[in-house]
């Protein structure tokens, strides 16, 4: 690589924080979006790059400053960076294009640059967390991004918003000091803080007690940013309230960034180094990531409100990706990444598609989307396809991810057949909470009270992107599988 | 000398923050955490981090304590009495108190010069940044690299 | 002195407890948010001690310093960042909790939840 | 540093707007600081330039000694809060306006970007301060200083924006 293609690791991060600075003193109307989309598309590109740079190849290493490591901050960027790279810019550029006129209704004008300048940081953050191999400098990204989520989040319209965010923010703030206490005691023990350079040397400390204690707190720290069951309280508030666009940006890569970190540490630096890691890893999370299905999805079914039935259903989501991980195999690691993948797509085009419903009512209470398939016929066939693609329907990407997931759990026996039976419960009670919404929108009464319908063209369009998307790696799923095969590859290759 | 020194403003530390927690009185409670962060800037001086000890006096005496009045006056400054007991936060913390002390046994002793610590990475930063960076402060040399 | 060279790290343990207490029990966001520095400013405590040479003096170099031992510079370096984050992080959270506040007119936990319940 | 910035964008996006106070009275009744308090008032402003000026020192010295762009960026802020208390927060304003407070934050951040990208375009990596001039050392140096300029000023606009937010709203 030559010329700027040999920076854009660094561009990556450094293109929204650029345009963060500037987009805080545009005060024109719509001048703000436009740049923000700008940047956003921009990163969208450089990923792209990146990832057609990293598959099956190298990882691409770049040092900060040209300070070697382990001395200076190096970028880092492999496969699984790239998976999580094209979410993140994938769903900030969607949500961003689509969401003008559903932000315009929810943000006052006087707000919106304060609102996008937050938007391109929190990609700023999360690119960074994603692409930089120093654990210090994670924290640091990690921070950058939950402060500009709480930021996006509190922009709701609605009050509930407040206390949802202020639950975010304290939670949020204890997982990343646990994280931050964590990485000192592995510093303390091997005085390093680059992670590859880690891995190798805690392979020489002598008493590991430390370590043991860093490695508790590193996990249950990112599980708590990740809204791993049972530290999710948090996130269903948060979702629900939340403007509808940050919730579509929100829903498809936050919490799976935290679980890119807690995999990197605990497969890479962990497994290897750790006598009886492995089994605590599968102990804990694999029992954890099943009650997390369960219960998301029957909670899932409770709810009364649109958004919170998807937020819940968020929850079992990520007990699928962790659950994948916590068989330790490279066939679960596969199916955990790809799910990361797949649930993006489908959460990312449900929530756009809720967005658009919401400009046409007054609420997203259940009773009060009565009838709303025949004002936006349209929209409510993306919704249903994006539906069918969280169940798990074949033909849709998220089947590819599920079948992966039942063919890793059938290498178990009698536990995986359990697992599968879960699995497969839990699709139903899925098929239930979705097809719930389905029969009242399209059958349901309009309520007289609803408001004018208002429909966002390129909403619509950006909805159909993401739908046809979860079609299209339904039936060619060969980038996301070669990306996962090739992440598990490095993950497990730690592994005794 | 120092190190009694700083084993007593510790043991001033924990007292101070034990009444910052028990302070009904939310205007207290915000004083006494400044005095608690006074208290960390001066440790951190003993503890050879000049720039860290000026920051803290200056981040967490000073602007925090501010920025706490300024919320106080616009909301209330007084807790409720707790209705419930918390026995189960109280349990919760004390045996995560007790696991990082059984950690802690594995760790080096304060100030060893032979920690790992102060083997790998750390050393390189004073040995080069005469050479590469010329600049007295290392602190400030390698937080602007 | 076995003992004593571990001082510090109990002291960070309690000072993080003390904190963490102040954020489980607490329902008071203020108070919560209070709790929340206290918590950080006790690793903030961990860091430094790890950075400390016996006998040594802070890394800055001068005429009168030749030959010294220095202390780790890069804890410190991290704890300033660290810092930054903290203070952002109280900012932030108090700037909620004024909205909160204007909102509901109640800072106090379990009073908000029940006015969400209505 | 871009975390300060976070803060501040977040703060300013909760705070700045909506009921910010209105009426005249209600003006007069609480800006007017410790204006009728002979002795803090007289106190104050003398420390004031000097707590100012070891703000200027500390940035500016922080190579040799300790500090650095954050520590002087929080204690130039801590004065200018401080003439605020005395003064009435309305004076403050004038001195240094909400509009300026602004374009330091996004101008502190932009500069330390810049920074990092011009190392770039002259053939390092970002944020390699080398290549800025022809003497390794030199360009390490001149970075570096260019970067706590950038660090101090958005600081210190964020954390006396942060403080005006705050102090704007009406109770």
């Amino acid at each position: 690589m030559s010329g700027i293609d040999a920076h854009l690791p660094a561009l990556q991060v450094v293109v929204p924080m650029l345009t963060a600075g500037f987009v805080v003193l545009l005060k024109q109307r719509g001048l703000a979006w436009a740049a923000a989309t700008a940047a956003s598309a921009m990163s969208f590109a450089i990923a792209v790059q990146l990832t057609l740079a990293a598959i099956g190849a190298d990882p691409i290493v770049y040092e900060m400053g040209n300070w070697p490591a382990p001395y200076g901050i190096v970028l880092h960027i492999d496969s699984f960076s790239a998976v999580l790279l094209l979410i993140i810019t994938g769903a900030s550029t969607l949500s961003l294009v689509g969401g003008h006129a559903s932000l315009e209704s929810q943000i006052a004008l006087d707000r919106q640059p304060y609102y996008f300048a937050a938007w391109l940081l929190a990609v700023a953050g999360l690119c960074g967390i994603v692409i930089t191999g120093d654990a210090f400098n994670i924290f640091v990204f990690m921070e950058i991004s939950s402060l500009a989520s709480y930021v996006l989040i509190a922009g709701g319209p609605d009050r509930r918003a407040l206390p949802a965010v202020f639950k975010y923010l304290i939670m949020g703030s204890i997982g990343a000091t646990f994280y931050l206490i964590g990485v000192g005691l592995i510093y303390l023990m091997t005085g390093t803080l680059n992670l590859a350079d880690m891995e190798m040397r805690i392979a020489n400390v002598d008493d590991l007690r430390p370590i043991y204690l860093a490695a508790g707190f590193i996990t249950v720290g990112l599980a708590l940013k990740a809204a791993v069951f049972p530290l999710h309280v948090w996130l269903p508030n948060a979702y629900t309230w939340a403007p509808h666009v940050t919730t579509a940006f929100m829903a498809a890569c936050a919490t799976k960034v935290m679980l890119y970190v807690l995999f990197r540490f605990d497969y890479l630096i962990f497994q290897g180094n750790l006598e009886g890691h492995a089994v605590q890893f599968t102990g804990y999370l694999m029992p954890l990531s099943l009650i997390a299905i369960l219960v998301g999805s029957v909670i899932a079914m409770l709810q009364n409100n649109v958004k919170s039935v998807f937020a819940y259903s968020s929850v079992a989501q990520i007990g699928y990706i962790v659950l994948g991980a916590s068989f330790i195999t490279a066939a679960g690691m596969t199916a955990g990444v790809l799910h990361i993948f797949n649930h993006a797509l489908a959460k990312g085009a449900l929530f756009l598609a809720i967005a658009v419903f919401a400009m046409a009512c007054s609420s997203l209470k259940l009773e009060d989307i009565g009838g709303i398939a025949k004002k936006m016929p349209v929209t409510f066939i993306g919704f249903v396809i994006a539906g069918l693609s969280l169940i798990g329907v074949p033909g849709t990407a998220g089947f590819i991810s599920k079948w992966y997931l039942i063919t890793a759990a059938l290498e178990f026996g009698t536990t995986g057949a359990f697992i599968v039976a879960i699995v497969l419960i839990s699709s139903l009670m899925a098929v239930y909470y979705v097809w719930r919404i389905v029969e009242v929108a399209a059958f349901g009464e309009r309520l007289e009270s609803a408001p004018e319908v208002s429909i966002s063209k390129p909403l619509i369009v950006v909805l159909w992107v993401a739908v046809f998307a979860n079609l299209y790696f339904g039936f060619v799923p060969e980038l996301p599988v070669a990306l996962a095969t090739e992440t598990s590859a490095i993950l497990l290759e730690a592994k005794p | 000398m120092t190190e009694l020194f700083g084993i007593f403003l510790l043991t001033l530390l924990v007292i101070t923050a034990i009444a910052v927690v028990r302070a009904q009185n939310l205007f207290v409670a915000v004083m006494l955490m400044g005095i608690a962060s006074l208290l960390i800037a001066v440790n951190f001086f003993l503890l050879d981090a000049a720039d860290v000890a000026l920051t803290e006096a200056a981040v967490g005496a000073g602007i925090s304590t501010v920025l706490f009045l300024s919320a106080l006056a616009l909301t209330v400054d007084r807790e409720k009495a707790p209705k419930t007991k918390f026995g189960l936060a109280l349990a919760v913390t004390i045996v995560a108190c007790l696991v990082i002390f059984y950690a802690t046994l594995g760790e080096p002793r304060f100030g060893d010069p032979n920690s790992p610590v102060q083997l790998h990475v750390g050393p390189w930063y004073l040995e080069k940044t005469p050479e590469y960076v010329d600049i007295p402060n290392v602190v400030t040399a390698v937080l602007g690299c | 002195m076995d003992i004593l060279g571990l001082f510090n790290y109990w002291v960070f343990a309690i000072l993080l407890m003390i904190g963490f207490y102040a954020v489980l029990a607490k329902k008071n966001l203020i108070k919560k948010l209070i709790g929340l520095a206290l918590f950080q400013s006790a690793v903030f405590l961990l860091y430094i001690t790890v950075g400390k040479v016996k006998g040594g003096t802070a890394p800055i170099f001068s005429a009168t310093a030749e030959g010294d031992v220095f202390s780790n510079p890069l804890p410190q370096v991290l704890i300033l960042t660290a810092i930054v984050v903290g203070i952002s992080v109280t900012a932030l959270g108090l700037g909620i909790v004024v909205r909160i506040r204007e909102e509901y007119g109640s800072i106090e936990e379990d009073e908000i939840l029940e006015m969400d319940r209505q | 540093m871009f975390v300060v910035f976070t803060a501040g964008i977040g703060v300013l996006f909760l705070l700045g707007h909506g009921r910010v106070r209105g009426t005249l009275e209600e003006e007069t009744r609480t800006n007017e600081g410790l204006r009728h308090y002979l002795i803090p008032r007289v106190v104050g402003q003398l420390l004031i330039p000097f707590i100012i000026l070891f703000g200027l020192y500390v940035q500016f010295h922080g190579e040799y000694g300790p500090g650095g762009g954050f520590q002087a960026g929080a204690i130039i802020a801590a004065g200018l809060i401080l003439y605020a208390l005395l003064e009435g927060e309305k004076h403050a304003l004038n001195v240094v306006p909400q509009k300026v407070l602004l374009g330091m934050m996004a101008g502190g951040a932009i500069l330390y970007t810049t920074v990092g990208i011009f190392g770039m375009l002259l053939g390092g990596n970002f944020l390699d301060y080398s290549v800025l001039s022809d003497n390794t050392v030199k360009g390490q140096q001149m970075g570096i200083i260019l970067i706590e300029a950038g660090v101090g000023i958005t600081v210190t606009g964020t954390l006396l924006a942060i403080f005006h937010a705050f102090a704007a709203r009406d109770n």
